[in-house]
C-alpha cells in the first residue's frame, strides 16, 4: 500500500500550510521545529508517516505536519494510534500529547500502550499545567500550586512520568527540553528508530500559565550543576567541572557524591540495555523537584517483542496453517444438513 | 436410516411439532444435551428455534435455583420462528430446575425427572420443604419419575467406569429416552459422541452406553405407551446448518471484509451477551481479520477508529454499557466521517442491569446518545440468521458513507439458534469501495490540491485516502472543519452548514435501502410495526391469528434510522398501529414524533422475549 | 453626584439604548474595558446584557484576526434581555479587529478607531491588503479615527510612564471616550481603577490619566457634535449585581447546599465553557464546599456520586463531550437511585466542535443518552441570572427524589451577563431532606430491619441512609435488585416492576412543579415554546412584534423532563406552535411525539444565540 | 454523624445475610473469610465501614458484609471511594477489585486514587483471568496464554501491579495470597491502619479459568523455595533453610544469592519505610515468572499527607481565614447598587 522509494526531502516537506498558532514564546515552537529538522533524516516519507494527537495545545501539532494527522480527542490519541500500528505496521506513527492529556485523562491509554510495547513514538509535551482550558493544575504540577481550580494550593502530589512509564514496562524511556534542539533531535531520533513504544518526556515552557517550571533545572544558569547527561555504558558524572557522579549503595540507594571523595570506579555505570528497569526506575526518581540534579537522555531502551507486529504473525501464521480464509467453508464449519 | 421406533411393535403418533426444556444444574451438561437434540433434529429436517438459558453471570452453589440451566428446544414439522411460549416437555434433573422450570410448562404437560436426585438434602438445597413429589404441586402434570443416575451406573458399570465419571453421562441418558420418545435417529447420536470424545474413549463408551440406556429404557417401560413423531419440516431446499445470532453476526462481519474486500480490525472489551463475538472471530484470523482485546470500551472503540483511518474496517462489539462509554468515540467518527461499526448486543438495564437476560432498550441511546447535532444510521438484526445479513449491510452503509453505525442485537437474538440455510456466497452483495488516490481538488491557478472534505455528490461522503497514499497527506480532527478543505473553521455559517450537511448525508441513506414491505393478504385495519428481536413473536402471532379469522399486518424495519422512505405512508394507511418492543416504546415515540400518527406501544421489560400469546392478546385487545 | 456631561454647553441627546462593541486584540484588554463601562452603566441603574466573545480556545498571533477578543454590551433606559442583534457603536483598537466585527455593525453605525494601529504591518497581519480607511470600504459608517496610542502616551508620559506601559493604559482611553460619549459617571470609573491597580499606583495613575484624556478628548474635541444620555431603566426597587450565568450557578449550587443543610461535593474536570464553575466554587470552601479536580469525567461524575452515597449533595460539572463519557455512571446513580446533580454548560458539537461557541444540542442525550431505560428529570436555565434558582431547583428535585438530574446550560448564559435583583436569601426555598435513622420494615415474627428500596409512597423516592448510620448498613449496586429489600434480583416481574417504577418516579416529579405559564395578553394564535437561553430573544422579539401589532404568545419550559402538567393543555391550544431551537428541533420531537401536535422546529445552528430579528422574520412568516 | 463508640464486634457481626455465590473453590472464599475474622480486632464498627468494588467475580465481595456497600460499575470503584472519602474522612473506606477491574478498565482511576494517597484500603485480587465473563485474558495473565479471546495465545505481556502502584507514587504496596490466612489478616491489618492508599495484591485461584495459576510459587512443594518473605528491617534470605538471600550490586542490580557465599552482611535489609520508593520496585521486579523466587509482604510503607485530609483541612482553614460562609454576603461579592 506504501510506495518503499524514500523520496529525499527537506524540513519543507514535513511543513504544513496551517499558520502556527501558539502563544508567541511557547515551548512548543522550539519542539516542532525540532521535530521537522529532524524528519528529513529519518529516511521515512510523510505519506507514510501519521502524527496522532488527544486535545491540548500541544495536540494542535498535527495540524502543522505535512503528514497524515488525527487531532482526536482529549485523551484517546495513543488507543487511537494502537488502532492504527495495529492495521498498518508499515507506517511510521507518532503520538503527540500533554501532561494532562497523556497523564490525566489518557493515563489507563498510555500504560497499555506502552505495556504492550506497539510502534509508537510518544513524545509527552510536560508544562505541568492545563495550557489549553487556561491554567488548572495537572498531574505533574507539584504539591500546593496556586491555580485557578486551586486558590488554596493543589493538594495532589504529582506524578513523576518517567517512573509511570517504567511501572507500565516501558520499552524505551527518555527526557528532554525544549531548549535544547541538538539534544531533542538526538532522542526522537532514537525513540523513532527504537521498535515498539518509546516514550519520551519533554520538558515544555507554557509562557503564559506556567512560566519558568523548569528554570531551576535547564535554567541557563543551573544547567551546569542539575542537568545530568544519561550515556549507555558510561559512569554517570555530571557538575560544571563533571566533578560530582552517582553510587548506588549496596542498601539499594542511590547517592550523588563528588567523584573525588568515591574515585571513578565506584560511579554507577548507565546501562540503558538492561532487561529489569529497576536502574532506570531508580534514575528517574533520583530527583524529586524542580531544582536538583536531574537525569536526561535515554533512561532505558531495550528490546522486546512488538505488539503490531506479533499481531500481523498470527494473522499470517493462521493462514499458513489453515490457508487463505474460505468464505463457503467458515459457513459449513459447525456441521451442515441437506433438504431436498 | 433405520429408526429405532419404527422397529417397535408401538407405532409413533404423529406431532406437528413440541417444545422440549431440559434443566439441570450448571455441571448437569443441559447446554450439549439441547444443543445434541437440536443437531439431531435439524439433520432430521424439522424447523427449530432454541433458547438456552443461563444463570447469572456468578456461579451459584450446586442444587440451587439459581444455578439451574436450562435449554428449550422447539422442533416442527411446519415453519416456526421462536423457541415456544410453554414447554409441552420439562427434563428436570434435580429438583432445583423443577422449581426453576415448573412454572413455565404447559397445562397438563409431561415432567421427567430424575428420581436418584430428590433426597431430603437436594431438597432443602431447592427450597424445597416437602417433596413436590409426593405433596401434590405437581398435580395436573404428567409425571414420569426415572431412577436416571442408577440406571446409568449399571449402564456403564460393564465397562469398569467408576460411579463419580458415570455421574457425567447421566445427560446422555436423558437424551435417549427423549430422544426414543421423539422418533430421533439413534446412530447419528452415537456417532456424534465417538467423534465429540474421541479423545478419552472410555468417556465416548460411558456415554454411548447411558445414551442406549436411555433409548432402551424408553422402548421397554410402560410408562410410556408409545413415542412420538415430527415429520420433517417443509423447507426451502438447500443446505442448512444451524446457528445462533452471535455466531452468524461474526460471520457476518468476517464476509462482509470479504465482501469490501477490506481485512478488519475488531477493538473489543469483554462484555455479556457480545463476549462470543470476539470469541468468534479471533479464530479467523487466516481471513486477515485482526482482533484486539482492548483495555476498555473507549479504546476498543478507538482503535477501530484508528484502524479504519488506516483503511481497515473499524468494528468494535459491546452491550449497552459499553455503548454508554463509546459515546464521545462515536461522536468524533461523526465529525471525522470515517466507517466505524459499532455493534451493540443488548441487555437488561439500566447500568450492569440484568447482564444475561434480554432486552431492546438501547436504541434511544443508539440514536440520540451523544452530545451536539450526531445523527447516524442505525441497524438492526431480526433473527439469529439475519444477524449475519445485517452485519454486511451495516458494514455497507459504514464504509459508502463513512459514518459510524450502530448495529443492534440483543442477548435473545445472541444465543438463540434457528437453522440457516446456507447462501450462495456468489450472490451476496459487493460492497467494496475505493480510496482516494488522486488530488480531488483544483484551485484557478491551475494546482491540483487533496480535499478531504470535498464530498461526492451522490451520497455526500467525503473521500477515504489512507496514510501511505503518496501526495494525499492531510489531517482531521474533531473540531468543526471547513466544507471541502476540512480546516478548522469556527465561522457560524460553516458551522451551520456542516451540521446539516451531517445530517443530509444521513438522512440521504434512506434512498439507498428497500422499502419495507408490508404482509398484509386480506387488507387489515391494524398494523404490526416492528424492530429487531420482537419478528419471530411476531411471526407466531399472527400466523395462528390468521388462523383463527383476525386481520392483522405486519412490517418490520431492519434500518431503524434512517428509515425507509416510505413508512409514512405505510403507518398511515393502518387505523391502528401496535409497536411491540423490548422497552418502553422508544421507536413509537420516534414514529410519533415523525408521522403524527397515534402508534400505540406494546411494551415488555422483563428480561424475556415476547411470546406469542402475549402478542396475540395485545392484538387482539387492539382489534376490539 | 455631578456629572462631566451636565457640565457641559454640549447638552446630551437622550436615547432609549445602545449596543456598544469594544474589539481588539486578546492583549488589549477588552474584556476589562466592557466590564467596566458595564458595571458604571449597571450602577448608574441602565438595564443591561453582556456577551464577551472570546477567540477560540488556541492563541493567535497578535495582529490577526484570530486574535481578536471582543465585549458586546447592550445599556437602555428599558427592560431588555438580549446584548443586541448588532453594534450600534464598534470600538476597534486595530485593523483586524474591525475586519472581525464591522460586519456585525448596524448600518450607519459609528465606527471609533485607534489610527495609531493601522500601520502597513498591522494592516497586512489583519489581511488587508489596502488600508479600509481609504479603500470605501467604511463608506456608510460614521468613522472616527482617534490617534488612541499617542494621546495616551502624551497623557501618562508626565507620570514618567515608559511608552511600552502606556501602551497597556490605551484601553482606558477608549473607555473614557465612550463614557463621555454616553455620558457615564467618571468620578466612579475614576475611584474603581484607583482600587483595581491599588497594588501598583504608577500603573494606576497611568490608567487614570488615560481615562482622562479619552474624556477630554470627547468634550474637546469637534469629531462629536455632542455626547448621549440613556437615563436610567424603571428597575424593580433593590439592591442589584451584574451577573453571569456560571457565576451565578456556582452561586446557586453553594446556596443549595446551604437550603439543603448539606455540604457540597464537587467532581469536575476542567473543560470549556464549564471549568468556571470550578474555579468560583473552589473559592467557597468556607460553605463547606469541596471542589475535587478528577483525573477525568467519569472520576468527577464517580467521585460525586460516592461523596452522594455519603450523604453529601454530589455535583459533577462539565460540557457536552464530558457527559458523553459520564454516561454509565449517571445511569449507575440511576439504579441506585442516589441523587446525583450533573451540570452541562454545552457549546457546539458534535465532537470537539466549537469549544467557545454556544448551542443547545445536549437535549436528546441529557434525556435519551444512556443504555437501558434511564429515565432522569432535566431542568434548564433561561438567563444568566437565572442560572442560580435552576441550580437550587436541580439540587431540590435531585436529593428529595434520589435521582440524578442534568441541568442544562450553554456557553452564551456561561458568559453573558445581566444585572441581578439580589434575592432575600430568607425567601428562598427550604430544600432539606433527612436521613434514614431506624429500620423502615417490620417482618411478620416482629423483627425490623432497613429496606434500602421501600419507597415513600408519595415521592417514590427510596431512603437516603447514609454510612456511619448504625444498625442500617446495606448493599447497592447496579444489578437490577428487588423492591423493597433492595437484594439482587434478576426475576421477570421484579425487573418488570422496577422499569415501570424507575420511570413512574420520575414522571411523578410533573406534580412537584409549577404549570408553565403562557404570556398571551391578546390571545394569539400563535405559540412560541422555547426552552434554555433562547428565551432573551424571544422576550425581545415578542416585545418588538407586539409593539407593531403582531399577537404572538410565548410559554418557555425550565422543566424540560418532565414537562409541567397542563403542557399538553397548552400547546393543543393553538394553531401554531413555533419551538425556537439552538439544535435542529430536539424538544419539538419530543413534543410532537408526546401530543401528536404538529410544532414547527425554528432552528439555529451557528454557535451564535438567536437574534430577535431572526425569531421575529420566523414568526411572521410563521403568521401568514 | 458516626458514633465514636466501638462496639466489641464478632465475625458474625460482619457477615451479611447474603448466600456466597462463588464457584465451589475459587479463593475469593479464603480472602472474605480473613477479611471477616480480621475486622473485629480492627476496633472499628461495621457501620463507620464502607466497601466499594467494580464489577467481576470478586468485586461480590461486598453484598458478604455486613457494611455500607457499594457493587458498582466495572473498574470504577476507585474514584467512587474517593468522592467517599473525601465527603467522610471519618469513615473507613476498602476498595475491592480485580486484575482486569483495577488493571485494565479501572488502570487511570487506580493510579490516580494512589498517587493522590486518598485513604483507601485496595485489595486486588488477581486471578490472572476475567473470571465474571467467563476466562478471557487479563492485564496480568502471562505472554502466550491461550483464552477465549486467544486461540493462538495472547500476545499481550502482563503488568506487575506492584510496579505499576510503585510507579504511581503509591505510599503502601504488599502482596499476599488466598491459601495463607494468617498472612493476608496480618497484610490487611497494615495495609488498613496506614494512613492513605494501601495497595494489596492477592493472589487469586481462579480453580474454574485459571487453575493453579500460582502453584509454582504458593504451592505446597514450591512455597519453601519460591516465597521470599519481606520483613522491615531484617536481611532479605529464602529458602528452605533459609539459606539464599537477596543482595545489590553497586551496578543497581539485585542478585539472589546463596548466603554461604556472600555472607550475611552483604545481604540487602529490607526498608520498607524509604522515601525513595526505587527499592521496594526492584524488590518487585525481583521474579519475572511464576515459578521463581517471588517476594511477599510489606514492600513499602512510608507516611505522606493523606489526601482527603488535606481536602478538609482546606476546609477549616478557609472557615477560620474568611469565616463560615455568609450567604448573602456571597451574592453582594461583586460589587452591587441599588435601585430605589
Ligand atoms: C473529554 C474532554 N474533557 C476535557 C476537555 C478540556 N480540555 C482540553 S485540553 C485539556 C487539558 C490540556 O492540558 P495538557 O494535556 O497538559 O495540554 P497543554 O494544553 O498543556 O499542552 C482539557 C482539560 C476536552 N477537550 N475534552
Ligand atoms: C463497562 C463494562 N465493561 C465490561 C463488563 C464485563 N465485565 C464484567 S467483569 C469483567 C472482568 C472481570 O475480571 P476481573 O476484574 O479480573 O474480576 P474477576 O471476575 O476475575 O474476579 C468484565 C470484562 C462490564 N460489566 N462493564
Ligand atoms: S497556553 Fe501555554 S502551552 Fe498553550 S500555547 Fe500558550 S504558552 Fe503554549
Ligand atoms: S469464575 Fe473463577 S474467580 Fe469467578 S467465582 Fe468462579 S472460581 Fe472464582
Ligand atoms: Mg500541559
Ligand atoms: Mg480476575
Amino acid at each position: 500500500m506504501s510506495d518503499t522509494i524514500v523520496p529525499l526531502t527537506t524540513k519543507k516537506d514535513w511543513t504544513s500550510d496551517q499558520e502556527v498558532r501558539w502563544c508567541p514564546g511557547c515551548g512548543d515552537y522550539g519542539i516542532l521545529l525540532a521535530v521537522q529538522m529532524l524528519m528529513p533524516d529519518l529516511g521515512v516519507a510523510p505519506h507514510n508517516t501519521v502524527f496522532v494527537s488527544g486535545i491540548g495545545c500541544s495536540s494542535r501539532f498535527p495540524y502543522y505536519m505535512n503528514t497524515y494527522g488525527m487531532h482526536s480527542i482529549h485523551g484517546r490519541a495513543p488507543a487511537i494510534a494502537t488502532g492504527v500500528a495495529i492495521a498498518r505496521p508499515d507506517l511510521d506513527v507518532w503520538v503527540i500529547t500533554g501532561d494532562g492529556d497523556a497523564l490525566s485523562i489518557g493515563g489507563n491509554h498510555l500504560i497499555h500502550a506502552l505495556r504492550r510495547n506497539v510502534n509508537l513514538t510518544i513524545l509527552l509535551f510536560n508544562n505541568r499545567i492545563y495550557g489549553l482550558t487556561k491554567g488548572q493544575f495537572s498531574p505533574t504540577s507539584e504539591l500546593g500550586k496556586v491555580t485557578k481550580s486551586t486558590p488554596m494550593g493543589s493538594v495532589d502530589p504529582p506524578f513523576n512520568p518517567l517512573a509511570v512509564a517504567l511501572g507500565a514496562e516501558a520499552s524505551f524511556v527518555a527526557r528532554t527540553h525544549d531548549l535544547d534542539r541538538k539534544h531533542m533531535m538526538e532522542t526522537f531520533r532514537a525513540a523513532h528508530d527504537h521498535k515498539g513504544a518509546s516514550f519520551v518526556e519533554i520538558y515544555q515552557n507554557c509562557n503564559v500559565f506556567n512560566d519558568a517550571a523548569f528554570d531551576g533545572v535547564t535554567g541557563k544558569q543551573s544547567r551546569p550543576s542539575n542537568m545530568i547527561n544519561l550515556v549507555h555504558g558510561q559512569p554517570i558524572r555530571f557538575g560544571p567541572e563533571n566533578e560530582r557522579g552517582v553510587t548506588m549503595g549496596s542498601d539499594g540507594q542511590l547517592r550523588l557524591v563528588d567523584v573525588a571523595d568515591v574515585g571513578e570506579d565506584a560511579l554507577l555505570v548507565h546501562d540503558a540495555h538492561r532487561s529489569d528497569p529497576s536502574l532506570a526506575f531508580a534514575l528517574a526518581r533520583l530527583s524529586h523537584d524542580d531544582h536538583s540534579p536531574t537525569p536526561f537522555g535515554i533512561f532505558r531502551s531495550v528490546d522486546r517483542p512488538e505488539y503490531a507486529s506479533s499481531v500481523a504473525a498470527q494473522v499470517v501464521q493462521a493462514a499458513e496453517k489453515k490457508g487463505p480464509g474460505d468464505l463457503d467453508a467458515l459457513l459449513r464449519s459447525n456441521g451442515t444438513w441437506f433438504v431436498a | 436410516m433405520t429408526d429405532t421406533a419404527e422397529r417397535r411393535a408401538k407405532m409413533p403418533e404423529p406431532l406437528h411439532g413440541v417444545v422440549v426444556r431440559f434443566a439441570g444444574d450448571s455441571g448437569d451438561g443441559m447446554q450439549i444435551t439441547g444443543d445434541r437434540f437440536t443437531s439431531v433434529s435439524a439433520a432430521f429436517g424439522n424447523d427449530l428455534s432454541t433458547l438456552p438459558d443461563f444463570p447469572a453471570e456468578i456461579r451459584a452453589p450446586t442444587g440451587t435455583v439459581n444455578g439451574v440451566s436450562s435449554f428449550q428446544v422447539h422442533i416442527s414439522d411446519h415453519d416456526i420462528t421462536t423457541p415456544g411460549d410453554a414447554p409441552n416437555v420439562l427434563v428436570a434433573m434435580n429438583p432445583a430446575a423443577l422449581r426453576a422450570d415448573l412454572k413455565r410448562l404447559t397445562p397438563g404437560g409431561l415432567i421427567i425427572l430424575n428420581g436418584d436426585n430428590f433426597e431430603e438434602r437436594d431438597l432443602t438445597k431447592a427450597g424445597y420443604a416437602f417433596d413436590p413429589r409426593e405433596d401434590g404441586s405437581l398435580n395436573g402434570y404428567k409425571v414420569v419419575d426415572v431412577p436416571m443416575t442408577r440406571l446409568t451406573y449399571s449402564a456403564t458399570e460393564p465397562l469398569g467406569v467408576k460411579q463419580r465419571d458415570a455421574e457425567r453421562s447421566k445427560n446422555f441418558f436423558a437424551l435417549g429416552l427423549i430422544s426414543w420418545l421423539y422418533s430421533r435417529p439413534v446412530e447419528t447420536t452415537m456417532a456424534w459422541i465417538g467423534e465429540r470424545f474421541a479423545k478419552n474413549t472410555l468417556v465416548a463408551e460411558s456415554n454411548k452406553a447411558a445414551f442406549m440406556a436411555g433409548v432402551v429404557f424408553g422402548e421397554n417401560t410402560e410408562l410410556f405407551d408409545h413415542p412420538y413423531s415430527i415429520a420433517a419440516a417443509k423447507m426451502a431446499p438447500g443446505e442448512y446448518t444451524n446457528i445462533t445470532g452471535n455466531t452468524a453476526l461474526a460471520w457476518g462481519v468476517v464476509a462482509a471484509g470479504q465482501l469490501a474486500n477490506l481485512p478488519v480490525t475488531l477493538g473489543s472489551y469483554p462484555i455479556t451477551p457480545a463476549s462470543d463475538i470476539l470469541h468468534e472471530l479471533s479464530k479467523h484470523k487466516n481471513f486477515g481479520v485482526r482482533t484486539f482485546q482492548a483495555e476498555d470500551e473507549i479504546a476498543a472503540a478507538g482503535s477501530a477508529l484508528g484502524a479504519a483511518f488506516a483503511g481497515h474496517i473499524g468494528v468494535t462489539t459491546t452491550s449497552g454499557p459499553g455503548v454508554s462509554l463509546k459515546g464521545e468515540t462515536i461522536s468524533l467518527a461523526i465529525s471525522m466521517e470515517l466507517p466505524l461499526l459499532v455493534i451493540d448486543i443488548q441487555r437488561g438495564g439500566p447500568s450492569t442491569g440484568l447482564p444475561t437476560k434480554t432486552e431492546a432498550a438501547d436504541l434511544n441511546m443508539a440514536v440520540y446518545g451523544r452530545h451536539g447535532e450526531s445523527p447516524l444510521p442505525v441497524v438492526a438484526a431480526y433473527s439469529p440468521s439475519h444477524c449475519f445479513d445485517a452485519a454486511i449491510e451495516a458494514t455497507r452503509i459504514a464504509i459508502k458513507y463513512r459514518t459510524p453505525v450502530i448495529l443492534l442485537s440483543d442477548g435473545y437474538l445472541a444465543n438463540g439458534s434457528e437453522p440457516w440455510r446456507i447462501p450462495d456466497t456468489s450472490t451476496l452483495p459487493d460492497i467494496s469501495v475505493s480510496f482516494a488516490t488522486e488530488h480531488n481538488h483544483t484551485n484557478d491557478d491551475g494546482t491540483t490540491e487533496y480535499w478531504p472534505y470535498k464530498r461526492d455528490p451522490e451520497t455526500l461522503a467525503r473521500p477515504w485516502a489512507i496514510p501511505g497514499t503518496p501526495g494525499l497527506t492531510h489531517r482531521i480532527g474533531g473540531i468543526e472543519k471547513s466544507e471541502g478543505r476540512g480546516d478548522i473553521d469556527y465561522s457560524p455559517d460553516n458551522h451551520s452548514f456542516m451540521v446539516h450537511m451531517r445530517a443530509a448525508k444521513v438522512a440521504g441513506i434512506a434512498k439507498d435501502i428497500p422499502l419495507v414491505d408490508v404482509d398484509d393478504p386480506d387488507g387489515a385495519d391494524i398494523l404490526v410495526l416492528g424492530w429487531g428481536s420482537t419478528w419471530g413473536a411476531i411471526r407466531e402471532a399472527i400466523t395462528n391469528l390468521r388462523e383463527q379469522g383476525t386481520k392483522v399486518a405486519h412490517a418490520h424495519l431492519v434500518h431503524v434510522n434512517p428509515w425507509p422512505s416510505n413508512l409514512g405512508e405505510v403507518v398511515r394507511k393502518y387505523k391502528t398501529v401496535l409497536m411491540p418492543e423490548l422497552n418502553l416504546g422508544q421507536l413509537c415515540r420516534m414514529v410519533r414524533a415523525e408521522f403524527l400518527v397515534d402508534a400505540k406501544p406494546v411494551s415488555k421489560v422483563a428480561g424475556l422475549p415476547f411470546t406469542s400469546a402475549e402478542l396475540e392478546a395485545a392484538i387482539l385487545e387492539a382489534a376490539k
